[in-house]
């Protein structure tokens, strides 16, 4: 079966439910679960055959520059399958998954177009062969999740959550696309496969190609919600829980991770690039993490747990740890669409996102409080959960790139996101219940998924584990690599998980009034944390208003200047004109009517003989007659 | 040169005579239905020079046509337009006299210029019929006969058209 | 093929406005059929033309040729070649859409499509024309239905802005025809051939004042900041279709004027102001972008986002390369189909809101889920998302122009992040949010107004899709115009 | 045997003719000017009689004419009258120094 079926499927559903929503109503759902679920089929095989050992490319011309042509294409290697099976397995989940919890929404059948959309452009964007075809798909999946985060757009916060995402992307996306454009001039190429390290190693050393590097990365912020564009993922919570756990979390944007992970050869030949993305990755992981400590809301940790997890994966690509970062990338994917889905579970059953009106729901909802519990100990690194592994994996490059003061600052979040996860879990599903209404364990559509994305979370970083020889790690270099488990990384990152569980334990289950004496006394670092550093609140006072200020005053501008000019050179010619006409009503034409005036004076006089009546007219006549007669007969 | 019998002669200048005086009278006289019957008369007798000319067809159509035709006409005319017989109303207006003077200029003029031409006569007076005449009228002359068709066509319609009541 | 098509193309809508003339007043339906059909054949016309092209040349092809005033060496002769041929079949596809979306005039409509197919003849004739005279007269016939047209059925201020676009325009071509006769004088034997000046060489000095003229007359057309007030107003006072065409077609005459006459013939000229008109054009696309941004007017934002469109199209120009003037012809032919369908949405939403203002606007897409579909599209379409038309010619253009202008290029792109912030904008103000209850009443778009968007809605894919579909018909002129140009030939 | 003379005819038809002109400037009736028309063509009309009889000519060519003004005649009478008619109905009036029309 050929490749090209993986996102044609999801096209075709897509364009199935669009076209005939009205008549597929409530079937609709299931041509998108069919259809992703085939897809998933298909990626499984060629997977397979990349495993197998072979990898697979095809391309066409899309458009010549320069007698060069730009292709368009799949390409799969273990890179690409990885992201393959992540995207179509969890992929899958979350469509089956949504039929339970987007029961009932007016627009069920637009919501699997969307999703089968984003599918479709998800999996192109995996499967690319070009910087150009990966720019398309990006902005595709940017243009779904857009569509997503609005889908409830009557409500006013929802459509500018969209909004905001579309354009911190496209910030993003610019510096990407210019990255693409200096790329193809620094090496005249757009094709991943010719992206090696002999070929960039060969310039390397070129301050254009570092400037490429730096500009490509962009688009990775942009997209992987990285400082300073972070801020469009939280908000981007305001749309539906399945479309949060599918494309922020587990998909979409680790799609600049992704990126970066291909691009990974340029990195590793611009070692200035390579540490501001470090740089960035790590302040990312720490700040979003700091973030996640003291949020409410129970999808706003998960989105800076996102943010904080995105930039150890960034953090792991900068320091050279391209197949941690990846796996990394799987494991997040496995454990964070679970951890959405638990949410969306949670809200599902009691109704409210706020954690201070949950608690006490391990009864109620027994399967997703132990797939959550599962989760949990995934994300925060207890192992032999999967977070461990990756995790694990991910210090270890830190390090051993001799990366000392990013080591520690990963390790210190490590504390934080155990922290913050078991607040969660301790805030939700113990204690005593604080919600109104009573809360109910959701359908079976909804808990299968979960169960069985709880054991890939559990399980699946077992394959980077030194019981299965690090096969994953093995896959994506494309050749064995001895790694050597480091029993230190491996230990100081256990008890940074267990003080984090610990602490979390004592505020929440022990001690819960603990938490706001905490507050009082540190109120300015809680402040910090509860309001994100005031960063909303400073592009809103900095760019957006400079922005608004510069379009208002280009408006202005332009009526009153140019367009004001226009007229007023309009206006000028008016008034000449009028200078003009005055010498031609007086002077010119006043000559013109003396002659009219001086006629009409004689006609005044000659009026008299025109007396009206016919007779005096015949009397001329004869008259004229006699002196005509008279004058020819005297000649 | 027309040569009459010395009666026919004298019966002819008699005739032209009465015609200026009924014509004159036509012209003058208060009422105006009087006017009518003296033009009917003044063209009976244009139809009796006619006959002294010897073109009889003509006198025949002068009479059908003048005296049948449109004197009718003329009389429906004045008595349709009212106000005939009052004494009170003037029937010429103020310019009477300098028309008269001009008039008699004309006169003067015209007879002058009459008598003192020489005109190139022949001896005996030349007569034509009916016959000839309808050859004339559709060989050589039947575009005009043509025309002047279209014209009281045009005419008939126009006078129809003018006079109706309501336009 | 011997029947001369080129001429049927300028004949066919002359005598489709004679049809309509002697058509009786009030028969309004007949009038709509008879403009619809002769628009319609035209454009299987204009498709017929496409159609029989020939793809490896970069020759005028079709060339018809004839004596007219033979005392001032005046030919009516026409021609096509890669870059006109885009063009008209811009005009008669658009011709044809905006007549199907002119059912909703109910005043006047004889005089309103003898003058819309009038404004057709013009259009064609500018495009097709190889004699400056003729073309001259061919710009100016467009320009006299087109002030009627606004000035007759236009907005509250249609007189207002039509006599600002007639006089502002008319300005603009009496500096180009000071061009063209200073070309006709200076040209040895005298001739208003196009192709023929191109083989005569200018001192430098000269070429540089007659590309001033002529760059003020296309400039006014295209329109290039800050020429561009005139058309807001335009736009804005202007009926539906008329808006179609104005920024479908007529913004196009300027830069195919570039094309046409100031590049071929003023090569050193062009290459002396390039920088300038590059510096115009991201002046054009941001400030365009901007404004727009601060519109309350849906129009009104369009027509600023056309000003900034636009500038792309000049970006191209002004580089030299095969890449960047590719870019910007199909930049031109993807903004006549875009912006084209904008004003034809905007139609739509005014005739059953009648307002055009955004902040009035709100939920619309729950009562219209058909028309939101299909102006989340085109919207999507111009702020140049790639897989729809827009982004391929913006691609061009960009990587075009960064090998010789690098900060522009930079520059011009965050022209791509303005387009997206006032689209986005425009669409959560009219689409997005509570449902305003004033507006539960809306109906869906009709089949009608569907039709006249959709031809629209497939190019806009396909191009996006697959490019080389409309690449090849330009490529060798383009490459043609370039090595006369002695830029850039790659 | 008595002549007639050519001249005497002639004289005679103008002043029957004159005396038509009189009453056209004369006469205050509008219906009285068309009456002294008619006596100017039948003057005109014994001219060409008398040239028809007298004149070395074909005889058809004088007397075709006089047909030709008769008919005129009658067509002037008929319009002429109309319009009489016409001009009474609009001015109550058919006395030509009541009407000024022609004057602006």
């Amino acid at each position: 079966m050929n490749p090209l079926l993986i996102p044609l499927l999801p096209l075709i559903s897509f364009a199935a439910i669009i076209f005939f929503g009205k008549w597929l109503k409530e079937k609709s759902a299931w041509v998108a679960v069919s259809a992703s679920a085939l897809s998933c089929l298909v990626s499984f095989k060629s997977i397979g055959e990349v495993i197998g050992g072979r990898n697979f490319h095809e391309a066409f011309t899309w458009i010549l520059i320069n007698r060069i042509p730009i292709e368009f294409g799949i390409s799969i290697d273990p890179l690409a399958a990885v992201m393959l099976f992540v995207v179509t397995f969890i992929g899958t989940m979350i469509v089956v998954y949504s039929v339970g919890y987007m029961h009932g929404d007016p627009r069920y059948p637009r919501f699997f177009a969307y999703l089968s959309l984003f599918l479709f452009s998800m999996l192109g964007l995996v499967l690319s062969s070009t910087l150009v075809q990966i720019y398309v798909f990006w902005e595709l999946v940017g243009l779904c999740s857009y569509f997503l985060i609005g889908f409830w757009f009557e409500k006013k916060e929802a459509a500018e959550a969209g909004r905001k995402a579309f354009i911190a992307n496209r910030i993003g996306d610019i510096g990407f696309f210019l990255g693409i454009i200096t790329f193809f001039y620094a090496t005249g190429t757009m094709r991943f496969v010719d992206i090696q390290p002999e070929f960039i190693q060969a310039q390397a050393g070129s301050a254009i190609l570092t400037v490429s590097a730096l500009l490509l990365f962009c688009g990775a912020v942009g997209k992987s919600a990285q400082f300073p564009l972070h801020v469009w993922l939280p908000d981007a919570m305001e749309g539906p829980t399945p479309v949060s756990a599918l494309i922020h979390a587990a998909t979409m944007v680790a799609a600049g991770v992704y990126m970066v992970a291909r691009l990974f050869p340029l990195f590793h030949a611009c070692p200035e690039a390579s540490q501001i993305v470090a740089g960035i990755g790590t302040w990312t992981a720490f700040m979003a993490a700091f973030f996640a400590l003291t949020q409410m809301d129970i999808k706003k940790v998960l989105a800076y747990s996102t943010i904080s997890q995105l930039g150890y994966m960034i953090a792991a690509l900068g320091v050279g740890g391209m197949t941690a970062g990846t796996f990394h990338l799987m494991t997040h994917a496995f454990f964070k669409a679970l951890l959405f889905l638990g949410a969306g579970s949670v809200i599902h059953g009691a109704g409210v996102q706020d954690m201070r009106e949950m608690g006490g729901l391990r009864k109620s909802m027994p399967i997703t409080f132990w797939t959550f519990v599962v989760a949990t100990a995934a994300i925060a690194g207890i192992p032999p959960f999967s977070g461990f592994w990756s995790k694990d994996e991910i210090l270890l490059s830190a390090i051993g790139s001799d990366h000392r003061i990013i080591f520690w600052i990963l390790m210190i979040t490590a504390a934080m996101t155990s922290f913050y996860m078991f607040r969660l879990l301790f805030l939700t599903f113990f204690g005593e219940t604080r919600g109104k209404r009573a809360p109910h364990e959701s359908p079976a559509v909804m808990t299968v998924p979960l169960i069985i994305l709880a054991i890939g979370a559990a399980g699946i970083g077992l394959l980077g584990s030194p019981w299965a020889h690090h096969w994953i790690q093995n896959f994506l270099a494309g050749h064995p690599e001895e790694i050597q488990m480091n029993s230190f990384v491996a230990t100081i990152s256990i008890a940074a998980s267990a003080i984090g569980l610990l602490i979390a334990f004592i505020f929440y289950i022990l001690n819960p009034d603990l938490p706001k004496r905490f507050a009082k006394k540190y109120w300015l670092l809680y402040a910090a944390s509860s309001h994100k550093l005031w960063m909303d609140e400073m592009y809103q006072a900095t760019f957006i208003r400079w922005f608004k200020q510069i379009a208002r005053f280009s408006f202005k501008f332009d009526e009153a200047v140019i367009d004001r000019t226009v007229n007023e050179v309009g206006r000028k010619t008016v008034w000449t004109s009028k200078i003009k006409n005055w010498f031609d009503q007086y002077i010119v034409d006043g000559l013109v009517n003396l002659t009219g005036r001086l006629t009409q004076m004689t006609g005044a006089v000659l009026r008299l003989i025109q007396t009206g009546y016919i007779h005096n007219y015949l009397f001329v006549l004869l008259l004229g007659v006699l002196i005509i007669g008279y004058a020819v007969f005297n000649t | 040169m027309t040569t009459f019998g010395p009666l026919a002669a004298i019966s002819c200048y008699a005739a032209l005579l009465g015609i200026l005086t009924v014509a004159i009278l036509t012209v003058t006289v208060r009422n105006l239905f009087h006017a009518a019957i003296f033009l009917a008369f003044t063209l009976l007798g244009v139809s009796i020079i006619y006959f002294f000319l010897r073109a009889e067809f003509l006198a025949g159509i002068q009479i059908l046509l003048y005296v049948g035709a449109i004197m009718t006409l003329v009389i429906f005319a004045i008595m349709l337009t009212s106000r005939i017989g009052d004494p009170q109303v003037p029937q010429s207006n103020r310019q009477r006299i300098p028309v008269f003077i001009l008039i008699a200029i004309s006169a003067f003029f015209l007879i002058g210029a009459i008598l003192k031409a020489s005109w190139k006569t022949i001896s005996t007076l030349q007569t034509t019929n009916a016959v000839e005449l309808g050859k004339a009228l559709m060989g050589e002359f039947v575009f005009p006969f043509e025309v002047i068709s279209l014209v009281l066509l045009i005419a008939l319609i126009g006078a129809i058209v003018v006079a109706r009541s309501d336009p | 093929m011997n029947i001369p098509i080129l001429s049927w193309l300028i004949f066919l809508p002359l005598s489709g406005m004679l049809i309509t003339l002697f058509l009786p007043r009030g028969r309004h339906n007949t009038i709509r059929a008879v403009a619809t059909i002769i628009t319609g054949l035209t454009l299987l016309l204009a498709l017929r033309l496409v159609c029989i092209f020939d793809l490896n040349t970069s020759q005028m092809q079709f060339v018809e040729r004839a004596g007219w005033i033979p005392q001032l060496n005046v030919f009516y002769h026409l021609g096509v070649d890669g870059i006109s041929l885009l063009m008209i079949f811009a005009t008669a596809l658009l011709s044809f859409l905006a007549c199907i979306a002119s059912y909703g005039i109910r005043e006047r409509v004889k005089e309103y499509f003898a003058l819309y197919l009038l404004l057709e003849v013009g259009m064609m004739g500018t495009f097709l024309a190889l004699d400056l005279f003729l073309f001259y007269i061919f710009w100016e016939v467009v320009l006299v239905p087109m002030y009627f047209l606004i000035g007759i059925w236009g907005g509250s201020r249609k007189e207002y802005a039509a006599i600002k676009f007639f006089l502002y325009t008319l300005a603009g071509s009496m500096f180009m025809l000071i061009g063209i006769l200073a070309l006709f004088f200076a040209s040895n034997p005298h001739t208003f051939n196009m192709l023929e000046l191109g083989q005569n060489t200018f001192t430098l000095r000269f070429q540089q004042i007659i590309f001033l003229a002529l760059f003020l007359g296309f400039a006014i057309k295209v329109p290039i900041f800050p020429f561009h007030t005139w058309l807001p107003d335009a736009h804005v006072e202007a009926p539906t279709p008329i808006s179609v065409l104005l920024a479908g077609v007529l913004l196009k005459m300027g830069a195919y004027g570039f094309y046409r006459i100031s590049y071929p013939i003023l090569p050193e000229g062009a290459r002396w102001f390039g920088p300038a008109m590059g510096v115009l054009a991201v002046i054009g696309i941001i400030y365009g972008g901007f404004v727009a941004f601060a519109q309350k007017d849906f129009k009104k934002m369009v027509a600023y986002s056309s000003v900034s469109h636009m500038g792309f199209v000049l970006l191209g120009l002004a580089v030299f390369t095969t890449t960047g003037m590719n870019g910007a012809l199909l930049q031109m032919f993807n903004h006549a189909m875009i912006t084209g369908g904008l004003f034809l949405l905007v139609g739509v939403l005014y005739d059953r809101a009648h307002t055009r203002d955004l902040d009035a606007f709100g939920g619309v897409w729950v009562k219209m889920p058909v028309y939101g579909g299909i102006l989340v599209f085109i919207s999507l379409a111009s702020l140049g998302l790639p897989g729809l038309a827009g982004f391929v010619s913006e691609f061009m253009v960009l990587l075009g122009s960064f090998a010789v202008y690098r900060w522009m290029t930079v520059a011009a792109c965050v022209g791509i992040l303005l387009a997206a912030a006032y689209l986005l904008y425009m669409i959560q103000r009219v689409l997005l949010g509570k449902q305003n209850p004033k507006w539960s009443q809306l109906k869906d778009i009709s089949i009608r107004e569907i039709i006249t968007l959709l031809p629209l809605m497939i190019l806009i894919l396909a191009i996006g899709v697959y490019p080389k579909m409309i690449l090849q018909y330009m490529t060798p002129t383009i490459q043609a115009l370039v090595g006369v140009l002695g830029g850039n030939p790659a | 045997m008595m002549a007639i003379p050519l001249s005497h005819l002639l004289v005679f038809s103008a002043l029957l003719f004159l005396t038509g002109l009189y009453g056209a400037l004369t006469r205050r009736n509008a219906v009285g000017i068309l009456m002294s028309i008619e006596i100017m063509l039948n003057a005109v009309n014994v001219n060409f009689v008398a040239f028809a009889g007298m004149l070395n000519a074909p005889p058809e060519l004088g007397q075709v004419f006089v047909i030709f003004i008769i008919v005129l005649a009658a067509t002037t009478a008929a319009v002429g009258l109309a319009i009489v008619m016409a001009i009474y109905r609009n001015q109550k009036t058919i006395y030509t120094d009541e009407i000024d029309l022609l004057k602006w």
